[in-house]
């Protein structure tokens, strides 16, 4: 019993640990900035996702102690992770738009206009009532 | 066993903190570093965990606990101030 | 504990209640605010006359904090000497408040009274402490109140001014907590009484970095004194601000040097070993050359504010001359010069902000300019200032000087001292008879009118008050040097502070 | 008694005129007048036996420990010389009300010289030599008052600046002079060193005393070549020219040479010394005094030449010499007060005081040439005036003193310096009373009245009396005061103008033919000596202390000059030289025997991301932006070494505080410029890196020896032990927060709330002035992108708020058993709040919140002094803690304990303090952004 | 092998040689940035000089005797706020200066060209 | 009365949830002070969130979790590979343009997130009128069937989720 718990922990460990890894791996050798900043993702899922359950059944198999704590960490990773991610690419965004030197365009290109008028929030301020301008009032 | 695991994997860690390290100090966008200052955030988290199991102590969770909660409020911060400078407004 | 002993927490209670309700009354009602502050001045003082009183005893006592027996917690020690300063601190502190007052300097900025109060906060926590920890604390509590006053009022010279001024304190302070780290490690203490008995017990090799943790205490000491070439900061700083923040600052660089009297001779003493002493080879000479520094800054001068700042330099190099020599006599004589020099200090900072008041655009410049109201006054307040201030005869520097010139007598360098002070004291009062004679003699007959609201004459009694002071340490002299004298005969025994602190039963 | 009269008397007229100086000029005359007439009974009502050798004396301690007493006597050399002082002192008086013009401030111009009077007394009484210093140095400080009464004179004020600095200058010199003798000597009490003469003489310090005191000697009595200031003295009023630089202030250095007479007089040096010192200023102020033609400079430079022939009388070491000193202190004070009294007449009468430019007033003021012409013959040695006696017996001692084995030297210029004393003299009384009319400004003036002629009456009565009676007004007393100068039995006097015919007669008949033969072909000599330029002292003195005070302010100003690199270059400096001097004597054992811990593969990485952001940071550090990205990722690293190294608490700290540092980093950014012009050259770049290498070295061993020894036993192995059972909590490190060192910690408290103070003060301004212009023209210096309130971030904070605020309350709440507290709850509370301000703006953020800053702060403060007092009402120190366990049904046991609400007063003064600090800052740059609406979304 | 101990001296060292080579710099943005390094390097000399401990934080428990000595880190944390007040301070001041100035030199020399100069 | 209470009984219950995770015990003692946080909390906060969305609990969200987590976990593996073995100019790096139909922003907010949280896609910008949301894909071969398959999954999920 205690082997296969071992193996279990083990294995989750290394898991996220490895997925840790590929993230990182996936920062340095990714061409361009929005394609590494698929990278960290795998990072704070199922990294350490991963991860934060192989310590959840260790404290609790191995050490007897109930530790709930990790599951809070996954919370909180899931609610700021999207956020940072939003706002690094909208510092892309908007220094691609503004045509700084250190900023090579992504593969995939500038993005494409929303619509026929509209633009998107980094380059034109979001119009009232609208799910975008929400924080506005 | 575990702890061949637990050791193993601390290096990973570790060995993603350089890569981290790498990519900041790299560039070439700001985007990239944030990115890369973001990720070794998230990076020093799994590392404070992995210490935890390694010590059978669970009082650092605190620690990775708070760093996941504000942690990313300076990577907003570095982004909001490129995107608008003044970073309260 | 008696209630009499409960008497020791008072000048750290005092002002650390009156600050923030000060802080809430300004709010609302100004002259509550002030009430409570001018109150929490005078209460200060009677507080420190009180445990004046009871230091009379000879005997040194402790408080310690949170019932925790030293060296485990923090204790305050009240002796001979930290009742002195507490005496100079809040003397110093009410005529300074009644100045503030009286020429409405309080309304000048933001926060003036609680700023004022925590900076007493931390000058009372650093006369008491007997822990090297908490003396740090209290030195950051003094340092960013003095920040807060430093800059009050503003205006961009005060502002860059302050820039340098807060910079170069922070450094000090990570000074210091490298110099306390070094003790700690080496002790496994941060009490002083402990530490003495500690170090007196290291090893060789262990003495010598309590060597280096003595002379980086002295490099942080030296900076808030302001010794040469640590003095770099003071005089635009002290030029810079306000007059009256500037004559409150008078006791800052008694700071450091209060430090230094308190922490070498038990710390450092005698049965340091390598260690023992070890900051004197290194203050004499910079004793020597603040004192000429500072005169010669004074006869350099070209405004008053910095005419003062330099005195008060040249008067810190005098006194380290004296403490630099440690002995029973040289910190007798220091100690009568420190409460002197502090006060004659600010008597001139406050005559140079009555002056500038009056002369209008003529401000502080020593350069002559039309008459002004209460010249003949003002002029008589200087004179006697200077007076003071170079030591001349009659006032309390001319008694202060002559004992650190027999005290000093027996020094091997007592010539090089005795040459140094004397000869100060003259280029001082050349540097003062110039300046004077610009200021309050020479008249520009053509010159524009002044340009100044009416002055009230109340403006003089705070530099008067400071003047009666040091008329009366000149009177009682017999009296306020045996003070000094009883005061450091504890110093240096430091087995009486031992015993008080860690118990007899050691 | 007497005594304390005799000397506080003075002063209390000075009290008294300095305070009614609105009374009238007849009161104030009245009350100097009254203050030396009663000097004077006093001291004629003292006993007869003080004469006999039987002095009087009076003790009180006053600093014992400096020997410092007040402690006076009053013996023949004492009686004689404030008889002097009191006596010439009511005579000016009397003549300064003439003399003072009716709108001179006269309470202040009597003030000061009856407070000169007063030192002047204390000189003469003083029976220390400390009192006698107190007093010496007043009279240069009233003498520089004087000089400079007529304040809008330039000369007047220079010469007091002058005088000041010589004669105090040498009143320094004096003090460190008799401080050495009282050493030696065993005491300060006068009369004790004067029994002490052999212990003295003997001493190896007796040249330095002797040489300190006779610099203050000479400066006083303007010896050359100190003598300089004198002449530039007569910028003062007549009377103070009369009173203090002729009468009585410049003998105070004859005086003192008398004085210490026993203890210092009779070796070789002191011969050599005072006699030629003596000499050569008698024979050149008696050669300058001839060709001055200011009727006041005649008179300087006179008394320059007759102040010398005392010192040189009293370096000659003899009784007789002494007698003569003695007679003639008495002598020249009675014809040169009244010569003084004289000139300031003919002065005040003509307007003018040009010799060249008066002659024949003996006609229009008949009784001033008499009093003058008298006067002027007792300082040429003319019989039957005194000074003729005091000359003869000078005369007499010069003949047979051989001075380096040459007996001639001395008589000859002793002949030749009475000549040239003759014939200033006689010039002065020749060219002013008698020749051809000539009345300078006035057209006919006349003798002035009886207040300022009746003074010179008395005097040159007195100096005519001295001539016809020496014997019976002076005999007794000079007898006695020369006893007193030597320390001997009374000499035998014989005071008479016929002695026979002796070598002095010779010498003297000599030296006035002679001297009026000058006089007779003066305009010639004049002539011939016009054209020599004679080197100015004063203008010498001028120039060097220009060129002193020019170089020092250049000196000082480039010292001085404002540069915190300069500043924080040398404390960095000095700290590395003092740590250098600690490490190189501390024996080299740098190494202590504690076993290393192993460095993981984790460490390793740490540490080499953490070198690589510091060295990136010192690199870059001109481009902000990116340094602070750096610096992150240093807070970062140190985080997981507080992890690594068991330090939870220290962790949950360095990570909250990161945070707001950044923001605030941030915030203060975007007012700055982002990428300044590097300033620096590159020697100065690499100095400064040596010195941060050199820094860092020190503070890397520094650490390393530490961490390599063992721990000797620490006191917080009593934390440890305590922290549970006497502290009621786990966490040991914040039970030594709030508990054991809670003291500490109300002080870190402070030390924010006066930080958010000082903030607030420094930037509730900021909108005004200069800083408000230039807030105003900001204009934005990035291009921005238009959209300020990202949503997604938005929404995330709504949320992250209430949980944020729940993290924080379960991190305070278990803080005292476990890593968390009260510091760093409200580090939380306060990022969750700033996280409002960055997602949804300030004025958003700002309309609801509920408390403001200041008030936080302040209750914060009071309620951890509130907590530390409780404790006070059970007879406990300050911050004693308390702590129970209770409990309730259904919820169970818990704890409370004091600490928890100290810890909330820490909690309330560090989220007023950090939003102060943010919101404060953001809110600066609000209104920069407001300013600069125009420019906004600029670069798109 | 190497040792946490050098690790930890050394990064004390390179801390310390940034801080002070920064805070010698002429502006005050690169002055705090110099006294933030040289705080973080004081802080962990503070932490350093109770030793190093791995996993044994100072939490009590009956019976447990190896633990990190916990007043170094009382001293630390004491120390951390008390430096985040005096940055928060400088900071703060060094803009206000600026403001007051248009130059952000230490010194105090005018600079206007550094006035709204473009990143 | 409960309304006034609980203004947002979703918060309080989440809250309450939070508590008991962080105190890693259920004492009686810990609901009862968790159970007042979750009180005090959101009416505390209230101001900070106006116009707080309804959220519909049960099937619909839950469903919508074990969605969500399982495709991450798919994804995760997904694009490991595409890290590890896809060389940098196969990679069909893009972007996509989400028409979105959800009308408060705290349903856009979500949408987004979940985004983001599986691998291989980033949101990236919203349009200025809140009707488009931008998303970077690392890898995809058909944009339009992406754009699709995400509304269906989830958009259509969170629609009923949030009322
Ligand atoms: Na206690
Ligand atoms: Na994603």
């Amino acid at each position: 019993m205690t082997m296969i718990v071992d193996i279990v922990i083990s294995a989750l460990v290394l898991l996220g640990a490895g997925f840790v890894l590929i993230g990182s791996w996936g920062l340095v050798r990714l061409p361009s900035t929005m394609e590494r900043l698929h990278g960290p993702t795998k990072a704070t899922t199922l990294g350490l996702g991963a991860l934060l359950l192989g310590s959840v059944l260790y404290f609790q198999l191995r050490l007897g102690t109930w530790s709930a704590h990790e599951l809070l960490i996954s919370l909180f990773l899931f609610i700021t992770a999207p956020i940072s991610a939003n706002m690094i690419a909208k510092v892309h965004l908007h220094r691609l738009h503004t045509g700084a030197l250190s900023e090579p365009d992504s593969i995939a290109g500038p993005p494409p206009r929303p619509g026929d008028d509209g633009d998107w929030a980094t380059f034109a301020e979001p119009q009232q009532d609208t799910p975008a301008a929400t924080a506005n009032t | 066993m575990i702890a061949w695991a637990l050791n193993i994997a601390s290096v990973a860690v570790a060995l993603a903190l350089l890569l981290n390290g790498w990519r900041l100090l790299k560039g070439p966008a700001l985007g990239d570093r944030i990115v890369a200052l973001d990720t070794m955030v998230i990076n020093v988290i799994a590392l404070i965990v992995l210490i935890g199991m390694i010590g059978g102590n669970d009082t650092y969770f605190e620690a990775a606990l708070l760093l996941a909660m504000v942690g990313f409020v300076s990577t907003i911060a570095y982004c909001k101030f490129i995107l608008r400078g003044d970073i309260v407004e | 504990m008696t209630a009499l002993d409960q008497l020791i927490i008072a000048p750290i209670v005092i002002p650390t209640i009156v600050a923030p309700l000060a802080l809430l009354a300004m709010r609302r009602r100004r002259r509550v605010g002030v009430a409570l502050s001018l109150a929490g001045c005078v209460l200060m003082l009677l507080a420190a006359l009180a445990l004046f009183g009871m230091a009379q005893d000879g005997t040194i006592r402790a408080y310690p904090l949170g019932d925790w027996p030293a060296p485990f917690g923090i204790v305050l020690v009240l002796d001979r000497l930290s009742a002195i300063m507490l005496v100079l601190a809040a003397a110093l502190a009410l005529i300074v408040m009644i100045h503030a007052l009286v020429t409405s300097v309080d309304r000048k900025g933001w926060h003036f009274h609680p700023l004022f109060q925590f900076q007493l906060l931390g000058l009372n926590g650093a006369f008491l402490t007997g822990d090297l920890f908490n003396l740090f604390v209290f030195f950051e509590v003094l340092l960013i109140a003095s920040y807060g006053l430093m800059l009050h009022g503003q205006g961009g010279a005060r502002l860059k001014a302050g820039v340098a001024y807060v910079i170069v304190n922070i450094v000090g302070s990570a000074l210091f907590l490298i110099a306390l780290g070094l003790l700690y490690g080496l002790t496994g203490t941060l009490n002083m009484a402990d530490l003495a008995r500690r170090v007196a017990t290291l090893g060789a090799a262990d003495q010598g970095l309590a060597r280096v943790a003595g002379l980086l205490l002295l490099t942080v000491f030296g900076l808030k004194a302001a010794v040469v070439p640590l003095h770099l900061w003071l005089p635009r700083t002290y030029a810079a601000t306000m007059p009256v923040v500037a004559a409150l600052f008078a006791i800052m660089t008694k700071v450091g040097v209060y430090a230094m009297i308190r922490t070498v001779p038990l710390i450092f003493g005698p049965g340091a070993g390598a260690a023992a002493w070890v900051p004197a080879p290194w203050l004499m000479p910079a004793a020597i050359l603040t004192t000429i520094t500072g005169f010669v800054g004074v006869l350099a001068a070209r405004g008053m504010r910095e005419q003062a700042a330099f005195a008060l330099l040249g008067s810190t190099g005098t006194l380290l001359l004296a403490v630099a020599c440690w002995t029973e006599a040289t910190t007798a004589a220091a100690l009568y010069y420190l409460v002197h020099a502090t006060l004659a200090a600010a008597a001139l900072f406050l005559v140079a902000d009555v002056t500038m008041r009056r002369r209008g655009q003529y401000g502080d410049a020593i350069v002559a300019g039309p008459r002004f109201v209460g010249q003949q006054a003002v002029g008589l307040l200087f004179l006697a200032t200077t007076i003071a201030a170079v030591g001349l005869p009659p006032l309390s520097g001319f008694v202060a000087k002559l004992f650190i010139l027999q005290s000093v007598s027996t020094n091997a360098l007592s010539w090089v001292l005795w040459a140094t002070v004397l000869g100060t004291t003259l280029i001082g009062v050349v540097g003062f008879a110039r300046s004077g004679s610009a200021l309050f003699w020479k008249a520009k007959a053509d010159g524009d009118p002044i340009a100044c609201p009416e002055r009230s004459r109340a403006e003089l009694a705070a530099p008067m008050a400071l003047v009666a002071l040091l008329a009366m340490m000149t009177l009682f002299g017999g009296g306020a040097t045996a003070q000094a004298q009883a005061a450091a005969a504890q110093v240096f025994a430091p087995q009486h502070y031992l015993n008080a602190v860690l118990g007899n039963a050691r | 008694m007497i005594l304390a009269a005799l000397t506080l008397l003075p002063f209390a007229a000075a009290l008294l005129l300095a305070l009614c100086t609105s009374a009238s000029r007849g009161t104030h005359v009245l009350i100097a007048a009254g203050a030396s007439a009663g000097g004077l009974g006093l001291l004629l009502s003292a006993p007869p036996g003080v004469v006999a050798g039987a002095p009087l004396a009076l003790h009180l301690a006053w600093v014992p420990a400096l020997g410092l007493d007040f402690s006076l006597w009053l013996d023949p050399l004492g009686l004689l010389f404030a008889g002097l002082i009191l006596g010439i002192g009511l005579l000016v008086v009397i003549y300064a009300q003439g003399y003072l013009a009716r709108d001179e401030a006269t309470g202040r111009f009597l003030s000061c010289l009856t407070l000169f009077q007063g030192a002047m007394v204390g000189i003469a009484l003083s029976n220390n030599v400390l009192l006698m210093l107190v007093f010496w140095e007043m009279t240069s400080l009233s003498s520089f008052l004087l000089i400079g009464f007529w304040r809008d004179r330039a000369d007047a004020r220079q010469g007091a600046r002058m005088a000041l600095a010589v004669t105090g200058g040498g009143g320094l010199a004096l003090i460190a002079g008799l401080v050495l003798l009282g050493q030696v000597a065993g005491s300060y009490e006068l009369s004790t060193i004067l029994t002490r003469g052999d212990v003295v003489m003997a001493s190896p310090l007796y040249p330095a005393i002797l040489i300190l005191v006779l610099l203050g000697a000479f400066t006083k009595s303007a010896q050359f070549p100190f003598h300089f200031w004198l002449p530039h003295a007569m910028a003062a009023p007549t009377p103070v020219s009369a009173y203090l630089h002729s009468a009585t202030m410049v003998k105070a250095g004859v005086f003192l040479l008398a004085r210490l007479w026993p203890v210092l007089a009779g070796s070789e040096l002191w011969f050599y010394l005072v006699a030629s010192t003596g000499l050569l200023t008698m024979l050149f102020g008696a050669g300058v005094a001839l060709f001055r033609n200011d009727l006041k400079a005649i008179l300087a430079y006179s008394t320059i030449s007759q102040l010398g022939l005392m010192v040189m009388l009293l370096g000659f070491g003899t009784a007789a010499a002494a007698a003569a000193a003695v007679f003639h202190i008495l002598n020249h004070a009675a014809f040169k007060a009244a010569l003084f009294m004289n000139a300031g007449i003919v002065d005040h009468e003509t307007g003018t005081r040009d010799i060249r430019r008066l002659g024949g007033l003996a006609a229009l003021m008949p009784l001033t040439a008499t009093l003058g012409t008298l006067a002027a013959a007792a300082m040429a040695g003319l019989p039957p005036l005194g000074g003729f006696i005091s000359k003869e017996m000078m005369l007499e001692e010069s003949a047979h003193t051989i001075f380096g084995g040459q007996t001639l030297l001395v008589p000859v210029l002793a002949t030749l310096a009475a000549l040239l004393s003759a014939a200033y003299s006689l010039r002065y009384a020749a060219k002013l009373f008698f020749g051809p009319t000539r009345t300078g400004d006035a057209p006919k003036p006349h003798d002035p009245g009886a207040a300022m002629i009746g003074p010179s009456i008395v005097l040159v009565a007195v100096a005519l009396g001295l001539g016809l009676l020496p014997m019976t007004i002076a005999g007794p007393l000079v007898a006695a005061a020369t006893a007193a100068v030597t320390g001997e039995a009374a000499p035998r006097l014989e005071l008479a103008l016929w002695h026979g015919i002796n070598p002095a007669l010779v010498m003297s008949l000599v030296a006035v033919l002679l001297g009026a033969a000058v006089v007779w072909q003066y305009p010639a000599l004049a002539a011939r000596l016009a054209n020599r330029a004679a080197p100015d002292a004063k203008r010498m003195f001028d120039v060097a202390m220009g060129a002193v005070i020019t170089q020092t302010r250049r000196a000082s100003l480039a010292i001085h000059a404002g540069s915190l690199q300069r500043y924080l270059f040398m404390l960095f400096a000095v700290a590395v030289a003092l740590g250098l001097d600690g490490m190189l004597t501390s024996g080299g054992l740098l190494t202590g025997p504690r076993a290393p811990l192993p460095a993981s593969p984790v460490a390793i990485a740490a540490w080499l991301a953490l070198i690589a952001a510091t060295v990136t940071v010192v690199l870059t550090h001109r481009q902000r932006f990116l340094a602070l990205v750096f610096i992150s990722v240093i807070g970062l690293v140190m985080a997981l070494a507080f992890v690594h190294l068991s330090a939870p608490d220290l962790a949950l700290t360095q990570i909250a505080v990161e945070v707001v540092t950044i923001l605030l980093l941030l915030l203060a950014l975007h007012l700055l410029p982002k990428t300044p012009r590097q300033l620096s050259s590159v020697p100065r770049r690499l100095r400064d890196g040596a010195l941060g290498i050199a820094a860092g070295i020190g503070a890397g061993l520094a650490a390393w020896a530490i961490m390599t020894r063992e721990v000797r036993d620490s006191v917080s192995s009593y934390h440890w032990a305590n922290s549970y059972p006497g502290g009621g909590g786990t966490n040991v490190v914040n039970v030594t927060l709030v508990d054991f060192r809670a003291f500490d910690t109300m002080g870190e408290i402070i030390v924010l709330g006066i930080a958010g103070l000082a903030i607030y003060a420094l930037l509730e301004p900021a909108a005004r002035g200069a800083a408000g212009r230039r807030l105003r023209a900001w204009r934005k210096d990035m291009p921005h992108s238009p959209e300020r309130h990202p949503m997604m971030f938005v929404m995330a904070t709504r949320l992250l708020l209430p949980l944020a605020l729940l993290v924080g309350l379960y991190i305070f709440l278990r803080g005292h058993n476990q890593p968390g507290g009260g510091f760093v709850a409200a580090l939380v509370f306060a990022i969750a709040i700033l996280l409002q301000y960055l997602a949804s703006g300030f004025d958003w953020t700002d309309e609801r919140r509920q408390m403001g800053e200041h008030p936080l702060i302040a209750f914060g403060v009071l309620i951890a002094v509130a907590t530390g007092l409780g404790s006070l009402a059970f007879g406990a120190p300050f911050l004693t803690s308390s702590f129970g366990y209770f409990h309730l049904p259904l919820i169970g046991k818990f704890e409370l304990a004091t600490a928890m609400l100290f810890d909330t007063g820490v909690a309330c003064v560090v989220v007023g303090a950090v939003l102060m600090a943010l919101a404060q800052l953001s809110h600066v740059a609000q209104r920069a952004a407001r300013g600069s609406d125009a420019s906004d979304g600029e670069g798109l | 092998m190497i040792s946490l101990e050098f690790l930890i001296a050394s990064a004390i060292g390179v801390l310390t040689a940034g801080g002070v080579y920064l805070a010698l710099r002429g502006r005050t943005f690169q002055v705090v940035l110099g006294l933030t390094l040289l705080s973080y390097a004081v802080n962990l000399f503070l932490f350093a000089i109770g030793r190093l401990v791995i996993d044994r934080p100072p939490l009590f428990a009956k019976g447990l005797t190896d633990h990190a000595d916990p007043l170094p880190q009382a001293l630390v944390l004491t120390a951390i706020v008390i430096t985040f007040g005096m940055t928060a301070l400088v900071v703060i001041l060094s803009l206000r200066s600026f403001l007051e100035s248009g130059s952000d030199q230490v010194d105090g020399i005018a600079d206007p060209a550094d006035e709204g100069s473009a990143s | 009365m409960i309304k006034w209470l609980l203004p947002h009984p979703a918060l309080s219950v989440m809250l309450l949830a939070v508590w008991l995770l962080m105190a890693n015990t259920i004492t009686v003692g810990g609901l009862v002070l968790g159970a007042i946080f979750a009180v005090i909390l959101p009416k505390f906060t209230e101001p900070f969130w106006p116009d707080r969305p309804r959220i519909r609990f049960g099937r619909a969200l839950a469903g919508y979790v074990v969605i969500v987590l399982y495709d991450i976990l798919v994804a995760n593996f997904e694009v490991a590979r595409i890290i590890l073995f896809r060389r940098n100019r196969d990679l069909r790096s893009r972007w996509l343009i989400i028409p979105i139909d959800l009308t408060t922003p705290e349903a856009v907010t979500v949408l987004a997130g979940t985004i983001s949280l599986t691998p291989g896609t980033v949101s990236s910008d919203v349009s200025a009128d809140g009707r488009y949301l931008l998303v970077h894909a690392l890898d995809v071969a058909d944009a339009e069937a992406e754009v699709a398959r995400i509304k269906a999954r989830y958009e259509a999920r969170l629609q009923r989720v949030f009322t």
